[in-house]
């Protein structure tokens, strides 16, 4: 057992570092200063850094754009971004639609998608859920009709479209065969130009107030049928192999641990009595049992981290990261609202000599981290297959 | 021992449920959060023509000298609809300080009007860096002629961008010491906050401040007993509106259970999400014996009594509550986060009513530091 | 609304006070004072001095021995008993087969049996469960058969026969009726002479080392027919009738109070760098907390009693004190066991100047607690119960 | 980074794992709670056969020289057996000890016996009223002559009833001191004290209990460094063990909700347990990670980094753990609380694992007094 990163890993922290440290735009550094909110320009920038440093899809193969790193370096380029807060690159081109097109897309496809994914020049959003198709997906009722020329017409609603007032194209799933004999069956993987005739997309706010959601309408939309990606009425198989990408981010343990730091920050200057708080054995402790999970995880994440180095497929160690990591980010930003106190009711008004600039985004983020537990397949549906596929308990 | 509502109770309770429904449904509060002032003065008004703003003052101050139960009874239904005009800041907590601090015409100039609804107040009683501390420290209150002179700092003051006169608690030489001081008073300057429950609070600067020693409410020193007292009530009337806030979350969650379907089926159906369901149920429960228990004790002269139901009640609100609505967001699925959905705007607004009055720390700190939280412990001699 | 008791029930308090302070004997007062494990002696000496009181059974008709105490005078006369650490009487009889006895019994019937069970002459225990048959009662197999002489045989085993080591009778289900059409029908409720021959009982120790539990074995055992108390094959509406009685016991409010009161005189007396654990903010805040849920309960308990004193049905506010009184008295038992530290792993063991008498008994009873939430109904099934009957959650 | 047991330790595991089901069931911890000494020499001596009790003890003093990640290996193995021999107090706690206080000719002395499995050893070093207080107050050692006097008591000695010397903390003149006291010391009276997880502990007497200069562990004073690298190792050890008896009361349960049938189905098959199993399943594997990062830390000389893993180690093992063993009982229902069934018993040692070398509130403020907790925390200057 050795818990050490290898020199040559240790070596490439530091570059990550140095690059972060000379690269991150002044307006950006002040943004991930206080944890805000950054503007789609601000991490379409960003994108565009790492575009140009060639670590925009690190996981991507050397040939079509990929960094050629190993998985211990992924790990320790994503881990340092999110430790300096770097913005956040949308996931739907270079860690969604990417790995699929690689994986089931034709030549061609690739040809016209994956660079301008890799640039930025197109962003993508994801198609997947409908109102009435949440963690039931296989019951989408988005159709596609053959219309006899070559061109699909597509109608429907999809929802947590994220990203989608901003996205040149979007994936999704969609019903192209309606008599098959099962709801997974008869459904394909399309792709959709956002700028066709028929696409209504409406932006909605969360509750943190950060426009991050849209409803997108489909209605009458012409796709031409080569947008199908792998065989028609066998997007299910596309959709499912979405799920196992890049395991060891999704614990987001670099996040969890900034978020911490910034807590132990707010209560090193938050008074009571005129003692802070960090020095009142109450709220160390508060933190410390909060410090004692995030370490587990790290562990745990390291140990999913070497099975990935070691060529391994995701064994039982991975399969918690999710359900771990997004209670943990919830915990830790209901934590600095409890530190915060009175000042926890902040929304979004600017720093002043009580209120530090550490404290103005944390009421809005830890409105929003209430979704961590839901997208991405809620936790119990987390739960739900761990006590299948790991636990192996019966189903009724 | 009775736990039944009066008649009149219940028609309270009818009242403020159909006001709810047909004044101030939650799209009404969700409206209000573009506007500069939150609230609206036609509907202050009718809140006072049917006597709910003076439910628990004096009758001679123009109040119905009637109890905190009777509040309770109201801000459970108000508490369901988000209603966003300020009756705890100022029918309770503001108005509470006058009443226990104030004298008979200082309590009828000053509350009469608001319990009319044709004026609101706001108690300015918090400061940077002190949490919940009661003592005003940044404060200060010189004697000048005949009157004072006030110079200091307030945070948190809710509805103090829309009242009509701030009580302001400061440090006058004989002690802490509390001023009506009106909202057009020279040097008194108010900044708007924005707060994750969307209901304006604000900043309050004063700078050599003049009022006159009519405006002090009852002798020098005497703010403290006064101020508690006044918390203390408007702690136990945000017991009250947390369990309409977190009882309308719950029932949304529950339609959602009984309407939503995944693979075929009413997710209500799914054993875990009954469990949910019957956890959250558990904790209003809960939630309701105690925003009794904080109604009833919140005026009680016995300090332990009061401190320890009110601190106790409080520190439920802050832990079951937050519980309630937490889960409500998590068992609506994705539509939880969106703003569009009303169970979010209950969630901001228990996260909001958690940290008021006094967070879980600070009354969990409180109730143990009454007697009777040792009451039959024999402590051993030292050594 | 109204939290004070009337000043008849005041006086009634006080008379039960002097009551517990004259007559609970010096040997039973040593074991209550360290909350100790009585002996079954000592438990029906303590229920001799009960029934000449005429406290024994104060829910019983006054005909049939009851004490004519309305529901508020029998709730403080519950709780005062629990305040007073006295014996937990056998419920069995009291509380379980009598008040059946009183609403399904014969004349014949009532007179046999009710006299012996107020004077504690004969000690009854419960044949519900069998090894196969727990939460899922209407599953259970021991069968009785007509033999055409007037008696039943009965063949079987029964489990969790709490107190059988001690029975002179023991009421359980049988199944009369193996072709009934479904499981509940065809059940009967039979009263067991527990020397009858081919009963055999062993008991077990609990975790906690008290010998609670026994497995009750019935091999061909003669019952006599005038034993079934109802109709034959109609035990399964006398098996549901048990669950209503006396909700406003269950939480065992006055339990929880003298083990919360407990907790602190032993956090006063625990020393951590010199100083009492009763002066360290941690400690005193998680007492605190579970202070507060004790009120919470404290206050939930009475809104029942006063439906109860009402003369109403059980309403929604007393399905929810089973779960919660289980919950806390478990905390309240964690919590003692954390503030002892190093001294939880006392077992038994008499105390000495490091070992407080308080903390002898915490272990073990901290042990047998995690029974609290498993018996009289898992909180599990209790809150399958309230999902369906009180919120109104559909079944699949 | 390496995750993967070594080829000597898988072996070991196997090893470990077939003695526990040949030669160490359940049933033998069971038998042994009725025997005055709890375990068996003969065991004890095969263990050193196995070459198990020197795993991480110097070669010099008759060990192997391997690592705690060794012994992690074996405790998991044999926590999920309930091993009832004293391993941890003997060749853990007491051994590392002597390790880090004695000179070579003592560790010699006193280990290699030890590691042959001829003797065993304990430490006593917890005093009345100073619950994990390293520092020993309660235990005077005077000079005399060429050796020592020793005065005072221990308690909680952990396999001080069995053992053939004790090491012992004492105040001499100079600081903390470590010594040896052989159990046959005139002066040393031994009280053996049952325990919950049913192994035996004592209280240590010393009455005027002469040692010799020899049987100083090191100089005057030195003795706390030692004692908290010996418990560093021993929470360490006692969280790999509690991962072994957590996994065991686990794999319990698990098979319970795959037999077990309630309702016509197999209770399984039921959501609510279902997901309780899936969270016991994510404390077990993060109590493996915690059991990884103590075993391979706490040796590490960097005193932050070593108490840092460590004492977040133990924490978990406190709050996990039990959870995991109280689930456990949960989902057994009645038979879960009947002495009769092995869960139980899996539910007191992990009760008595929490309390061991330190329980979380312990461990907690010791996490957050190192450095490395406050690393990247900007202190604003006071005032």
């Amino acid at each position: 057992m050795d818990l050490r990163f290898r020199p040559e890993h240790l070596a490439f922290r530091e570059r990550v570092r140095e690059f972060v440290a000379t690269e991150m735009p002044p307006d950006l550094r002040a943004v991930a200063e206080v944890d805000g909110h950054f503007e789609h320009e601000q991490v379409m920038r960003w994108h565009r850094i790492l575009y140009r440093k060639g670590w925009v899809a690190p996981h991507w193969p050397v040939e079509w754009g990929g960094a050629g790193l190993d998985p211990t370096e992924r790990f320790i380029l994503n881990e340092e971004l999110e430790l300096a807060g770097a913005p956040h690159l949308s996931p739907f081109g270079l860690y969604m639609v990417g790995p699929l097109l690689l994986q089931f897309g034709t030549d061609a496809q690739k040809r016209r998608f994956l660079p301008k994914i890799l640039s930025g020049e197109e962003v993508w959003c994801q198609g997947y859920s409908e109102p009435g198709a949440g963690s039931d997906l296989a019951s989408l009722r988005t159709t596609a009709v053959d219309d006899g020329t070559g061109h699909l017409i597509v109608n429907g609603q999809k929802t947590w479209t994220t990203y989608a007032q901003h996205a040149d194209w979007m994936f999704c799933l969609v019903r192209t065969d309606p008599t098959a004999s099962k709801p997974q069956a008869g459904i394909s993987f399309l792709l959709v130009d956002m700028r066709s005739p028929g696409v209504t997309v409406r932006p909605m706010l969360t509750i943190g107030h950060t426009p991050a959601f849209c409803d997108t309408f489909l209605e009458n939309v012409r796709v031409p049928k080569e947008n199908v990606v792998g065989p028609l009425h066998g997007g299910w198989t596309l959709a499912k192999a979405l799920l196992g990408h890049e395991r060891t981010l999704i614990a987001a343990v670099g996040l969890s641990r900034r978020a911490l730091l910034r807590v132990k920050r707010i209560a090193a200057r938050t008074l009571d009595n005129g003692r802070p708080l960090l020095d009142d054995p109450r709220w160390r402790e508060r933190i410390a049992r909060l410090e004692v999970r995030l370490r587990a995880l790290q562990v745990q994440n390291w140990r999913a981290l070497w099975a990935q180095q070691q060529g391994r497929a995701p064994g039982p160690e991975s399969s918690v990261l999710k359900i771990r990591g997004s209670e943990l980010s919830q915990q830790i930003l209901e934590l600095a609202m409890d530190v915060m106190g009175p000042n926890a009711r902040n929304w979004f008004e600017p720093p002043t000599d009580w209120l530090h600039p550490l404290e103005q985004w944390v009421g809005p983020s830890h409105c929003y981290a209430r979704a961590t537990t839901i997208y991405g397949g809620t936790n119990e549906i987390q739960r739900n297959v761990i006590a299948k596929l790991v636990l192996g308990l019966p189903v009724r | 021992m009775d736990f039944d509502l009066t008649e009149e109770q219940r028609l309270l309770a009818d009242a403020a449920r159909r006001f709810v429904r047909h004044d101030s449904p939650v799209a009404r509060a969700r409206r209000m959060r573009e506007d500069a002032r939150g609230w609206e003065p036609d509907v202050w008004r009718k809140m006072g023509e049917l006597g709910w703003l003076g439910l628990s003052l004096p009758e001679r101050a123009g109040g119905a000298g009637g109890s905190m139960v009777d509040v309770m009874v109201l801000l459970e239904a108000l508490g369901a609809g988000l209603v966003p005009e300020p009756y705890i800041a100022s029918a309770v907590l503001a108005a509470q300080a006058i009443r226990h601090a104030g004298d008979a015409d200082q309590q009828s100039r000053w509350l009469a009007p608001m319990i009319e609804g044709r004026t609101s107040l706001a108690l300015a009683w918090m400061e940077p860096a002190r949490r919940y501390a009661l003592r005003p420290e940044g404060t200060v209150a010189r004697r000048e002629g005949n009157g004072y002179r006030l110079d200091g700092r307030k945070i948190w003051v809710d509805n103090g961008h829309a009242a009509d006169a701030l009580v302001v608690s400061a440090l006058a030489p004989d002690g802490p010491t509390l001023f009506v001081v009106p909202r057009s008073a020279q040097g008194l300057a108010v900044t708007r906050r924005r707060t994750i429950e969307e209901q304006p609070s604000a900043e309050v600067r004063l700078d050599a401040v003049r009022v006159g020693a009519e405006d002090r409410l009852g002798p020098e020193g005497s703010a403290l007993p006064a101020l508690e007292r006044a918390l203390d009530c408007a702690a136990a009337a945000a017991v009250a509106e947390g369990l309409g806030v977190a009882g309308a979350a719950f029932a949304l969650t529950l339609a959602h259970l009984q309407t939503r379907e995944q693979f075929g089926v009413k997710i209500g159906t799914f054993q875990v999400l009954q469990h949910r369901a019957v956890d959250m149920f558990v904790e209003l429960e809960m939630l309701r014996s105690m925003a009794i228990l904080a109604a009833v004790e919140c005026e009680n002269e016995h300090d332990d009594t009061r401190r320890g139901a009110v601190s106790a009640a409080k520190a439920q609100l802050s832990a079951g509550g937050r519980l309630v609505v937490q889960q409500a967001i998590q068992l609506h699925g994705g539509i939880g986060i969106t703003d569009e959905h009303d169970v979010g705007l209950f969630f901001k607004r228990m996260t909001a009513l958690a940290v008021l009055y006094g967070d879980e720390t600070h009354h969990l700190e409180r109730l143990a530091a009454q007697p009777s939280f040792l009451e039959g412990v024999d402590r051993p001699a030292p050594g």
